[in-house]
């Protein structure tokens, strides 16, 4: 792995369209390896790793310093969708330029007006005879801004309220009548973008799962993002492993405050490991994941907020100037990763929903 | 490593666990504590029939030849049940380090049923149950020595755990040097210690989220507000990231590397803080119910503050821990890299 | 005062009767030489000090170690009620040997199935005559195993509903009909009873403030109740001196975790000191006091419990076996204090719905 | 000591807040911020118009001869504006140094209404719109130069708070030894970025108050969910408990000794403490919003991140805290015994 990583760092695939596609020629590397998703099965371009599998190449993955995967949308969330419920035609048509990075997919979840509340879709999709016609308006769609084709839920029984009536409906972002926004974010990347949607026709092939039943299927895709899938252990290991190595070469800035925090977020980052390999154990046993997706997020976005707090601690006044600094420690990396992570307890469910989830359906608390 | 138990762990945990409800409800605490929290002698009975003793002892010493991952969940069973005698203790400690010393007279009493041995060692356990042991096994040190009851000298301690029956026995004048049984002794308290917080957090939890389904306040369960609901979640999410942590280090505990080591005490203080963060969660969760013997928090919330503090002190393992940052690399490839350093 | 305060340490008033007797003897002793309430006017036996000397009061109090209130139901939350709402009769038959220590008091705010919702009455007093018939059942009383008095409020109108209808009535715990029940409570003592009522007969003479309009009376009691008078700073300052000098006599026993732990809470002692310093300021220059008694409610008790649990983790394992120890250096009370500041989030008003008026009240977000 | 303000006092900072709220609104940051956030000319002179840059200098040397609780009320203020200008620090730390060193050429530039003076202290505090200054103020330890702007070669960095235009001065050749004039700008230094951090968290949670009440999700305003009413309601509690330590270290600021600067310290904490928590609070009740420029939060959380390590960084408070803890005695009455050891 380490010997086909890009001995250059790749400009953000989210800061502009150069980085962009020099992440999808990483994606085109890695698939033609065969390692761009290395649990899908041979027909589609995988190795039919195990979870654990997975988890063990992930760490060769991060360890090696490897570029984030501008593909992740589609190979761990749209992909296991599709191959569960999928027709033959569009498991052949969609899978394999997805894992060739021919194909980078957006997603398309939130409208404005809903915020946590996946199912306040006002986006419609009309049937008119074998097209949908999509109108509405989608927000905090991630990639959007540079991808090719995005996934998302639309209203197809106008007569429909709340999560009853929705299909997921895959479409192209320069389809006519689809127009793309992006949205400046706190740390001045382009991480998200708005999608109008303004009479686009769209095949009825590319509805994936039955009609008015594409809450069901979202919400496989949901537990996905929750889950393991796409926050794997090697991340915040390899984080605390860095945060150590700040903290020993600097050793004159941390006190007594900063060695206590710094001594349970890095116990933190070995617990979200521990806790995934036992998870992927039992999975790997038969099991199937349920409502520990929720206690996982709440988990790593609060880890990942964690360590990065701690790291700017450590660098003190030094870190409001990190602004992409020409700096060959990479101490610009502490402060990039700190704004991402504040998005962490927000996005993919804010930790409040989260919070709910559990009392709700492990806890068995009343809904409010 | 496999993080998943085999039938039998899980078999033998969920028998455990079915005793411990016959005999060991909260209404069997209610009414102990009323009468004055004595030593159980009809449920240690029961107890030894289920012939737990020899778990950890070899075969060829007439014991099971089990590990630490076959106790630990016995263990988190003894904790969700706030089992009064110090089962997990017992048989995955004291037991055990009696076979590794040799002491085989000793180890038939018990194996054959009849006896409970108190197991002292000073600045990691505080003796239980004194009265009702045949037998002592105190540590000094990296010296032990194990004697009769009738050649023990105890002084009872009084415990804010009501059902913590402590004494300090005074040291006898004989103890021979075992630093190596006697490290592994200590390594396994801490991880039974570990398992015992982690079934008293989950106990916590659960009657806290039973009686906020019930409990009504401004004309709907307490369950239905969100504080309440959020409370409790995150006591769960503690739980949850405590409990792999606590089962790794039952799989490691015998290797006594630095670490294995760090995880064992990384396992003692994550479920320590689950516990104190869940039986604390709990409390408020109760109101002012939950301030009195009346609900039966108080239970979980004192064992969860005595246990945190017991086979070593939250210090202690901190110490432990840091050790690793300082002298091993962490990276992900580390994780289970516990076989090279026995430092 | 240090002159005066005994030399033994009493017995806990919630412990026995002897206790709670020679607490009384000492509220004597303050009354005697004018210490009683301070802040009360001369007539009731008062020096009519401004709440700033108040708190340089309490600071030589707490100071010199003098025993606690056994009379503060009475002197903070009856007292200045009586003050307010009382006839002149009800003043000067209540307040001189309440001040005089002659007739400790005990609340009755709660009722069982209420909790936190203080207006859910369900105890009642039926006019007959001169007399009302007081009937229901009270619990989490304070004071109330070995107190003479206690007010609490009561449904009046029997039609009503919550926070309407109801009155603030005072009944003598030894009268026929009303029965005290002792609760034991996590730290072993008895702090807290149940009163039944059954069929007791109270002057009407004994309402306080007019009929049907308990709610609003009472709010002022709690008010004061949750307000700064119950919590003077002196108490965390004496408690944060403590914890200081616990540490420094064991300094192998702070850790960094311990340090930044001690570190944090010394300071939040402090910044309560002059926040209430700062309130009492504002409050004699004509302010009044408002929700930020909320604030204050959350702070002190939180403080409370981490200034006790900082003192638990110095003392490690040896902690648990301080239940009433007989030791000089007064470990114990590290212990005994801690389980008393569990209560602290939990009694006069939870926290919880402390967190709701701040938000309601402050920031005005809606009821939920 | 009174906490009670003067009306005086009162009146001043309210009459900055309207003047903040007319020329330094979000829709004119909001708008800067889309043109590159440059140093505002218009507003800067509006300020100075103002006559706040004398306020602390004495009254023989043409100021107003006033004190640090005289500022600290408009510190807040413009912590509550978000002004991009750093005007509390100019009149509050910058001028008063200048007036100490008695440069009097400059400081009758300054009170004449037309210069603005850059000031960098190496370790404490980097130079703001260096490109608009007429002066330069360069101090490193305990050693100062005063340069007219033609002498000062500054490098411009970029900072995480657009509004905050940064850049490096090279040190002057000759610096002359000032080291009280200097102890006493790091105290007010600090003083006064703490007063800001308070306004800024003030800001962030009324912000956030009424989005959560206009906001509509799940059919009701966000505002209505006890989990959104306890995220704001917590960081409310925290301002509450930053302010007085704030208000009481205006008032000690200049006594110099081991007690006040622990208090300095610690309201540099607690102020910082307080605005981290109030804005990522402010930012979770936003959710996905609050993570975009649309919404004004993002403003509020970097200029908390930036102030909260200027003016001396948070080990550096702490180890200031705790010496006073290890020479002082911790009691009620020494609370405000501060003039006993300038040590």
């Amino acid at each position: 792995m380490a010997a086909n990583v890009p001995t250059q760092r790749l400009t953000s695939f989210n800061a502009s369209h150069a980085g962009f596609e020099a992440h999808r020629d990483w994606e085109r590397v890695l698939n033609r390896g065969g390692y761009g998703m290395v649990t899908w099965p041979a027909e589609f371009g995988g190795r039919a790793l195990s979870l654990i599998e997975w988890l063990i190449f992930e760490e060769e993955y991060y360890r090696a310093g490897a570029p984030g995967r501008v593909n992740q949308n589609g190979i761990f969330l749209l992909g296991p969708t599709i191959m569960e419920y999928g027709t033959a035609e569009q498991k052949s048509r969609f899978l394999t330029p997805m894992a060739a990075g021919d194909v980078i997919w957006a997603q398309a979840w939130s409208e404005p007006q809903a915020g946590s509340d996946l199912a306040a879709v006002r986006a419609s999709a009309t049937r008119d005879g074998e097209h949908y016609v999509l109108r509405g308006h989608k927000i905090w769609s991630s990639r959007a801004v540079f991808a090719d084709w995005a996934f998302g839920l639309f209203r197809t029984d106008a007569e429909s309220t709340k999560h009853r009536g929705l299909s997921l409906i895959l479409f192209s972002l320069t389809a006519p009548g689809v127009r793309v926004q992006p949205i400046a974010q706190i740390d001045g990347e382009l991480g998200f973008a708005e999608i109008f949607l303004d009479d686009a026709r769209v095949p009825v092939a590319d509805r994936l799962g039955p009609e008015g039943e594409g809450w069901g299927v979202c919400m496989a895709t949901a537990g996905f993002e929750r889950g393991l899938m796409l926050r794997s252990p090697a991340r915040y290991q390899v984080a605390a492993g860095k945060l150590l190595a700040l903290a020993k070469a600097r050793p004159e800035r941390v006190d007594a405050t900063i060695e206590a925090a710094l001594l349970q977020v890095v116990m933190d980052a070995e617990a979200y490991a521990l806790s995934i390999f036992a998870t992927a154990s039992r999975l790997a046993a038969g099991g199937t994941i349920g409502p520990e997706a929720s206690t996982n997020k709440i988990f790593w976005s609060e880890l990942d907020l964690a360590l990065h707090s701690v790291a700017l601690a450590i660098l003190g006044a030094a870190g409001e100037m990190l602004v992409h600094p020409d700096d060959a420690a990479h101490d610009g990396d502490w402060l990039d990763g700190f704004l991402f992570a504040l998005a962490g307890p927000i996005y993919a469910g804010a930790n409040e929903i989260q919070r709910n989830i559990i009392a709700e359906r492990v806890l068995g608390l009343p809904r409010g | 490593m496999d993080f998943t138990f085999s039938a039998e762990q899980r078999q033998s945990a969920d028998m455990l666990a079915g005793v411990l409800g016959d005999i060991c409800s909260l209404s069997h605490l209610r009414t102990s504590l009323k009468a004055g929290a004595k030593f159980d002698d009809g449920r240690w009975a029961t107890l030894a029939r289920l012939e737990l003793a020899g778990i950890m002892v070899s075969e060829r010493q007439g014991g099971l030849g089990l590990g630490a991952v076959d106790v630990v969940l016995l263990a988190q069973a003894c904790g969700y049940a706030a089992l009064p005698e110090g089962l997990a203790g017992y048989i995955g400690v004291t037991v055990p380090l009696l076979a590794e010393l040799g002491c085989d007279i000793v180890l038939q009493a018990i194996l054959a049923g009849g006896s409970y041995v108190a197991h002292q060692d000073h600045g990691f356990v505080v003796a239980r149950d004194a009265a009702a042991a045949s037998y002592g096994v105190v540590v000094d040190g990296d010296r032990v020595a194990v004697v009769a009851a009738d050649a023990l000298a105890s002084v009872n301690v009084a415990s804010i755990d009501p059902f913590r029956r402590l004494a300090r026995l005074t040291l006898p004048a004989a103890l021979q040097a075992a630093p190596a049984a006697i490290a592994r002794a200590r390594e396994r308290g801490a991880v039974f210690a570990a398992a015992e917080l982690v079934g008293i957090a989950q106990r916590a939890v659960d009657i806290a989220a039973a009686y906020a389904k019930e409990r009504q306040q401004f004309g709907k369960p307490i369950g239905a507000n969100q504080a309440v609901k959020h409370m409790l979640a995150s006591a769960q999410v503690k739980i949850e990231f405590a409990r792999p942590v606590v089962y790794a280090a039952a799989f490691e505990a015998d290797i006594g590397s630095v670490a294995s080591r760090a995880r064992v005490s990384h396992a003692k203080l994550a479920a320590a803080d689950a516990a104190l963060a869940a039986t604390r969660a709990a409390l408020q969760v109760h109101g002012a119910i939950g301030y009195s013997w009346e609900a039966d928090v108080h239970i979980f919330l004192k064992r969860a503050l005595a246990l945190s503090e017991e086979w070593g002190e939250r210090p202690y393992h901190r110490a432990r821990v840091q050790r690793r940052l300082t002298t091993y690399k962490f990276a992900p490839d580390t994780l289970f890299a516990l076989e090279t350093d026995h430092g």
